[in-house]
């Protein structure tokens, strides 16, 4: 009985964490997906691309990878304005039958980014250990990861940060605007392309932190990114899109259910139920978590 | 068939050079150039007045791919005979291909059991072990060290996990140890500690893990974290032998043990040559992956050697006559227990002691004592 | 007895209540108005009656059957077309396609269906644009497309939600003259128009309603001469 | 204030405006007629830049504006309340009347521009925290006029203020129309509502086919015999 | 009527035809193989996406049951694949159906979505069935024909039905409802079109059509696992690229798309080394920014304006 207690202690907390982690990185496909509505194939290559930086500042000059994680941002901020400016915005300005051949560009430069940093650094797996990443507390004889914690926290934290930009300050709105009109941004004198530019850069920087946070617990290699873009998907959708409180949710309702599914089914079945949680939530739920929580 | 042009011996060989596995494509192709100079300096390369020239073509971890690569080789550069696979997946759709083409087929990893169980003639596993055979010395060891009670099993749903767990558990049942848990699970989680927790409540004597190079880390660390001791943690090679495994689990690798089909100080002749030296030119450490393809050029080299004429099955029959001591030990092709030109292989135990792998069994090659059971978590 | 009858229909978004208890009943044949402030419920009546969504409550009679629960596309087999205030052109098509679409409710063969694409475009003097794409119309014609479209799905009754928007004067009697045309073929409408000088010249009776609620119903004249429409709808000017 | 010289557009190969020229002065109120389909809405899509011009000038306060990027324009003072009115339809009405008042000076008087559209539209302030998709079509209308008139414009176009209002709402735009033109802000405006347009505008240019037919007064074309006959049917 | 698309069609079939006899080499032969596989998924995938607008993210599924259903045959009673020929449409239309009854009551990007999840689903339940499906063991099964010349006549054979359906579906009644309900939905059901009906009368046949091509797959690769059957990005990710390469909503679009992406895949990663890739996705890239609607869209286009010929079903070739 007591034994049966702590198990299930235990999958609860660590499907809250593993669904903080999942929302972390979800968080700028909220930006890119949810709000911008682009379908972001190449989501996960930019969180590797993150991990990435993060791994060179922490091999090559010592820097712990939570303060790599502002040099990260930055970085990628700048990728993604590049990718936004030069390559997206064309497709955005053309009127084509489906708007989904944005798809199509961004796994195109999923495929760039990835075998590009291949090129680069091989496939070999590296990681960064770090004195905390092993740090753990314990609450009776259930365990609880340090860097999980911070993780969450920093997610839960610019879950509220982003939730404020979109909805309080002027370009946060401008951002949205954008996305639901781009014509009339224009008149009410929205410069739409720098703001579209500028919510990729975001995104991109966002998926970096993501990204930065879980480097001291996981591992990299060039396709690490594949593991997350299909995820952030169904968190951005589960929360509802454009809902940043949606998708942090979203995310803890994914790592819930995974977890609980990895206890009392089993753990090759985890997935399985995160998807059929998902698609559960949506027939009963059209509008995601977001038509409960109302941004 | 393979026909042969002029003024080369084309040996085609087919890796996943981008993709999620070409981070093992890449480390058997150095071997295999490493290998191929060293042959090359030696004059094993040249027979007659023509030149072996090694064609590598990336299969990108795909087996539609595989196929076409091997459709390239043989019916277009019309190599004289093939090499490479590293995911069974690619490897079963080579030799599948590589059999309908009358082209021999040397492979290097790929290990999924049914391959070589076909019946196919021009088909050759030297260097690799099937899967569920990885466990050959670690059975013995069992006999007589551990003596479990109970086991867990533990695997990657991938081919090579089913099968060898699937062959570990069958051992068991023959035996009459106790499966207290056996699950899947599918890799690049972030998270094991739900399984984990739940393994723990079954109390095992010891629990045996096939896993993928950063799972297996994963997994060790989480152990630590939930402080789960168990007498003795084994692994199924892959993960658990690589460099990677240590340098991201750090101190939570000390006592894990595994199997293993090579190991750089294990005393074949040119096993610790070949891993300084790799070490020096590409400034990485290999694994036993790397040793397979340079132990694999160097069968290739002395099979087309000795060949009596380079057509297929000429270099087919000089296959199949194959006997040479390699840095994996010495490779036959032979036919048992159901399988075709399958080498018998050398297994061992290995360990982990404070980052570096110890063979530990069979005790006539062991390079340091087993630790077993392993201390508890509180007492390291 | 009335064509279609509306019998205390409801209906609520959330706390608001859009339409409220309302009952009217349209004869066979007439051009029935409804008018209303902006914000009043017309449109949610169209919509009830299309069934874009379920009624919150009350019952809705086509030819003296129920209709408030079939499904949409059900609603327009039976033959109740309607247009859209904010339009919804099939955009990458062209008029002849759009309208097309709506014929192939009655037949299968596409020769068919163009044939009499043809002639409802013609009748809708949208001739000079039958291979332009929808999406490059301005949006007057794209109402007037929308009529075309309803039209060749051979309504008994059409719904029209301000086709007349966006017309000078002259246009509006082109337009005027087109639903009356329409009528003429047999056609019961509804129509909710805010330009008075078509609703008044147009409409056999009308409806005026204010948050949800009937206010006045009756011939035109009546009705515009109502205090509560004037109140409510028309303004001073209109006194 | 506006000049537009001898403009062309076309979308992709297929010309609207032949040549069109003219201009709004300072203080102005000026109207744009024209039936169905004469370009009344590509010539003011021009202005605010959405299209390109293929030949020609446009003008504002002396300043060659023919190729700026509409963002550029709008922050000259040029604010277009378009046609359809293309409002921001998951954003509340607040934000929506927010999102008008970006740059500096209108930012700065945000909240007594929003209390004074409040008082004209009291619907808009009752509906303030609903999302805009959820308007009807009338109070989308008021939402657009007042999102523009958030921005304190120089020149304010209007494409069609009084599509789809309640008689008592389009004779109460009309006048606040004309309230606003008489606080300074020059107004250009498209309408079918000829009539009523024409008797408040200072001047009013027709377009036919894509072509400036003539110009004159509101109350020259309103006695002009062939305006009464294409356009108010009498 | 033999206007300029019958000729040209009958060009193409009369090239498609011959072209085993022109290029002899089974290299090449092979990848025409591949191409003609690719093409029938991208021409199926086109019936519910290019032209319904339900753009789905899960096709690998209906790829998979198809392949499987071959598979299965063999493994379990030992029956010639080729009868997965006539099993595995079947089955990828049964499995259409719950997925069309939960997917279609979503739009936009909640039903792409739902699509992909359930797409993964039946990969991780092929992956972890290991008593039915071998697991990630995977099914080998012996080629029974080593000609290329007869799969490729099997495989044309395929290809030829698939697009002639679509083509008779896409130009009947139906065609213009598929159009209407991608054009707007609202509109549609204003029309009196059932869009759930018909959106699953376009989701049936692509089923079918993606089932029997992963039948003809597993004949022809001999070698299947739910990794690569069912895989999100190989397959159900790969087909959008094609069709999207190519041309959405055109007839001959998805077979252009699907030869561009195997030819010039092939081509680079023979040519480039472990760049090969990297290349590839340059060239995707520069495609889609240069040609957003896709080679065959394109050149519609072109065509409309240098022609000015009154349009077809808009978007058809
Ligand atoms: N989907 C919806 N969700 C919430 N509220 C809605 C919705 N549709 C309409 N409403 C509200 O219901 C009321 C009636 O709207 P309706 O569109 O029927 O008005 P209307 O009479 O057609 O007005 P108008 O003349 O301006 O078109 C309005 O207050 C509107 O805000
Ligand atoms: N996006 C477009 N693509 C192609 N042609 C267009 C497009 N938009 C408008 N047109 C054409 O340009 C011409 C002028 O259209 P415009 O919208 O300027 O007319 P308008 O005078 O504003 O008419 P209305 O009173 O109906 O609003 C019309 O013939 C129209 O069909
Ligand atoms: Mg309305
Ligand atoms: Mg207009």
């Amino acid at each position: 009985m007591e034994d049966a207690w702590i198990k299930f202690g235990q999958t609860v907390i660590c499907g809250i964490l593993l669904g903080g982690m999942y929302s972390l990185i979800a968080i700028g496909m909220t930006l890119i997906m949810g709000v911008m509505k682009i379908v972001n194939l190449a989501h996960g290559a930019l969180v590797m691309v993150g991990m990435y930086v993060v791994y060179i500042c922490a091999t090559n000059y010592g820097i712990d990878p939570y303060i790599g994680m502002f040099i990260a941002m930055p970085v990628l901020f700048f990728l993604g304005c590049l990718i936004q400016k030069y390559m997206i915005n064309r497709l955005v300005e053309v009127d084509s039958i489906l708007p989904e051949n944005q798809v199509l560009l961004t796994v195109g430069i999923m495929l760039v980014l990835t075998e590009g940093i291949r090129l680069f650094f091989k496939s070999d797996y590296r990681s960064v250990v770090t004195s905390y990443s092993s740090d753990t507390l314990y609450i009776g004889a259930m365990s609880i990861s340090v860097p999980l914690v911070i993780g969450f926290i920093i997610a839960m934290a610019f879950t509220f940060l982003l939730h404020m930009f979109l909805t309080k300050s002027d370009l946060g709105k401008s951002i949205r605007a954008t996305a639901q009109d781009r014509d009339a941004a224009i008149f009410m004198g929205v410069n739409s392309s720098k703001i579209t530019m500028i919510t990729f850069g975001l995104g991109a920087a966002l998926a970096a932190a993501g990204g930065s946070l879980l480097l001291p617990l996981f591992y990299l290699f060039p396709d690490v990114g594949h593991l997350f873009t299909a995820k952030s998907f169904i968190i951005t959708i589960l929360g509802g899109l454009g809902s940043t409180w949606g998708a942090a949710i979203g995310g803890l309702v994914i790592g819930l259910s995974e977890s609980l599914g990895a206890t009392y089914i089993s753990m090759g079945y985890k997935d399985v139920v995160g998807l059929v949680m998902f698609i559960l939530v949506l027939l009963f739920l059209p509008g995601g978590i977001r038509s409960l929580v109302k941004r | 068939g393979g026909g042969v042009s002029s003024d080369a011996v084309k040996v085609g060989v087919i890796l996943p050079l981008t993709g999620s596995e070409a981070m093992f494509g890449e480390m058997e192709k150095n071997s295999f150039d490493m290998a191929y100079e060293e042959l090359k300096a030696e004059g094993k390369t040249t027979i007659g007045d023509k030149e072996i020239v090694l064609m590598y073509e990336d299969d990108q971890g795909r087996q539609d791919v595989a196929r076409s690569a091997t459709e390239k080789l043989v019916n277009q550069d019309k190599v004289a005979m093939l090499s490479g696979g590293y995911s069974s997946a690619c490897t079963n759709v080579i030799a599948g291909s590589a059999q309908t083409l009358n082209t021999p087929f040397l492979i290097v990893t790929g290990s999924s059991d049914d391959i070589t169980k076909q019946g196919w003639d021009f088909v050759f596993r030297g260097t690799a072990a099937p899967a569920s055979m990885y466990t050959g010395a670690f059975w013995d060891m069992m006999e007589k060290v551990v003596k479990p009670q109970s086991v867990a099993i533990i695997f990657e749903n991938t081919d090579f996990g089913t099968s060898s767990s699937k062959g570990f558990r069958e051992e068991c049942q023959k035996r009459g140890i106790n499966i207290v848990f056996d699950q899947a699970y599918e890799h690049g989680a972030i998270d094991f500690k739900p399984m984990l927790a739940n393994l723990r409540s079954t109390n095992p004597d010891m629990i045996f893990a096939t896993s993928y190079v950063m799972d297996a880390s994963m997994i060790v660390k989480q152990m630590k974290e939930l402080n789960f001791d168990t007498k003795l943690f084994v692994g199924n090679g892959a993960g658990y032998t690589m460099p990677e495994f240590y340098q991201n689990a750090g101190a939570a690798s000390d006592f894990v043990a595994s199997t293993s089909l090579w190991v750089p100080n294990v005393s074949w002749q040119g096993a610790s040559e070949y891993y300084e030296k790799y070490k020096q030119k590409y400034g990485k450490e290999p694994d036993y992956h790397g040793a397979q393809a340079y132990a694999t050029m160097y069968v290739i080299a002395d099979a087309l050697n000795r060949a009596e004429d380079l057509s297929n099955t000429g270099i087919q029959s000089a296959l199949k006559d194959t006997d040479i001591q390699t840095i994996m030990g010495p490779i036959k092709f032979v036919d048992w227990a159901g399988f075709t030109n399958q080498n018998e292989p050398n297994t061992y135990v290995v360990q982990w002691t404070d980052g570096k792998l110890e063979v530990i069994w069979p005790e006539e090659v062991k390079s340091a004592d087993y630790v077993y059971p392993v201390p508890k978590w509180s007492e390291r | 007895m009335g064509i279609l009858e509306a019998r205390g229909i409801t209906k609520r978004f959330g706390g608001l209540t859009a339409v409220n208890e309302l009952s009217f009943a349209v004869d066979k044949g007439e051009i029935f108005g409804i008018i209303g402030p902006n914000g009043s419920g017309k449109t949610t009546v169209f919509n009830m009656i299309s069934r874009f969504f379920p009624i919150t409550a009350g019952e809705i009679y086509f030819n003296d059957r129920r209709i408030d629960a079939l499904p949409a596309h059900e609603i327009c087999k039976i033959g109740i077309g309607r247009t859209f205030q904010v339009v919804k052109p099939l955009r990458r098509m062209t008029v002849q396609e759009n309208v097309m679409a709506g014929a192939f409710l009655r037949t299968r063969n596409i020769s068919k269906a163009r044939r009499k694409a043809k002639e409802i475009i013609n009748f809708c003097n949208l001739d000079d644009y039958r291979s332009r794409a929808a999406m490059g119309l301005p949006i007057p014609l794209r109402k007037r497309l929308e009529i075309a479209r309803a039209l060749a799905t051979e309504p008994v009754l059409l719904l029209l939600d301000e086709t007349c928007a966006g017309l000078n004067p002259k246009e509006s009697e082109a337009a005027i003259d087109l639903i009356r045309r329409i009528r003429d073929t047999g056609v019961t409408i509804i129509i909710i128009e805010h330009i008075m000088k078509v609703m008044m010249g147009i409409s056999d009776r009308i409806l005026a309603i204010n948050f949800g609620k009937e206010i006045a119903m009756g011939k035109p004249q009546e009705v515009a001469n109502h205090p509560e429409v004037i109140k409510a709808y028309l303004g001073e000017a209109y006194a | 204030m506006l000049r537009v010289t001898n403009i062309d557009v076309a979308y992709k190969d297929v010309q609207v405006l032949w040549d069109v020229t003219f201009e709004v002065n300072q203080g102005e109120f000026v109207a744009l007629l024209g039936a169905n389909g004469a370009g009344k809405t590509t010539t003011l899509n021009a202005i605010s830049g959405l299209l390109k011009v293929k030949k020609g000038s446009i003008e504002f306060l002396g300043k060659d504006i023919t190729q700026l990027p509409g963002y550029k324009i709008a922050e000259l003072g040029i604010i277009h309340v378009p046609e359809g009115r293309r409002l921001f339809p998951e954003m509340t009405v607040r934000e929506n009347l927010e999102m008008g008042s970006l740059f500096p000076e209108a930012k700065a008087k945000r909240k007594d521009t929003m209390k004074k559209i409040f008082e004209q539209f009291p619907i808009l302030e009752e509906k303030q925290y609903k999302e805009a998709g959820t308007l009807s079509g009338g109070q989308q209308q008021m939402l657009a006029l007042g999102r523009g008139l958030m921005a304190l414009p120089k020149l304010l176009i209007l494409d069609e203020p009084s599509l789809g209002l309640a008689p008592v709402l389009v004779t109460q735009i009309f006048e606040q129309i004309k309230e606003i033109n008489n606080e300074g802000v020059t107004v250009l405006q498209v309408e079918q509502n000829v009539v009523q347009t024409l008797k408040m505008c200072h001047r009013a240019y027709v377009l036919e086919n894509g072509k400036i037919y003539t110009q004159g007064t509101g109350e020259k074309l309103l006695n002009d015999e062939h305006i009464k006959q294409a356009y108010l049917g009498i | 009527m033999l206007n300029k698309n019958t000729l040209m069609t009958i060009v193409f079939a009369l090239v498609a035809v011959a072209l085993p006899v022109i290029i002899k080499a089974p290299y090449q032969q092979h990848i025409l193989i591949l191409v003609i596989i690719w093409a029938t998924i991208g021409t199926a995938w086109n019936l519910l996406s290019g032209y319904a607008g339900q753009v789905s993210f899960g096709h690998a599924a209906f790829f998979g049951v198809g392949a499987y259903s071959a598979g299965l045959l063999t493994l379990h009673y030992g029956l010639s694949p080729w009868w997965g020929l006539a099993l595995g449409p079947v089955m990828a239309m049964l499995i259409a159906l719950p997925i069309g009854a939960i997917a279609f009551r979503l739009r936009g990007p909640y039903f792409a979505l739902a699509t992909l999840a359930l797409g993964e689903i039946f990969r991780l339940m092929f992956l972890n069935m290991t008593g039915f499906t071998n697991g990630a063991k995977g099914i080998l099964i012996m080629p029974a024909i080593t000609s290329k010349i007869a799969y490729y006549y099997i495989g044309l054979g395929i290809l030829a039905a698939t697009l002639l359906v679509t083509y008779l579906i896409v130009h009947s009644k139906i065609g213009y409802y598929l159009v209407s309900i991608r054009e707007d939905q609202d509109a549609a059901t204003s029309l009196g079109i059932p869009t759930t009906f018909y959106k699953n009368l376009a989701l049936l046949p692509s089923a079918l059509f993606t089932g029997l091509a992963g039948a003809f797959y597993m004949n022809y690769v001999t070698f299947i696992d739910p990794d690569i059957v069912f895989n999100l990005t190989d397959i159900s990710i790969m087909v959008i690229l094609v069709v999207m390469l190519g041309g959405v909503a055109t007839t001959w679009g998805p077979t252009i798309g699907a030869a561009l992406y195997i030819i010039m895949g092939e081509l680079f990663r023979t040519t480039l080394g472990s760049a090969n890739v990297l290349v590839f996705g340059v060239l995707v890239c520069l495609i889609i920014m240069f040609l957003p609607n896709g080679i065959a869209g394109e050149l519609d286009i072109i065509k409309r304006i240098t022609q000015r010929k009154k349009a077809g079903l808009s978007g058809g070739v």
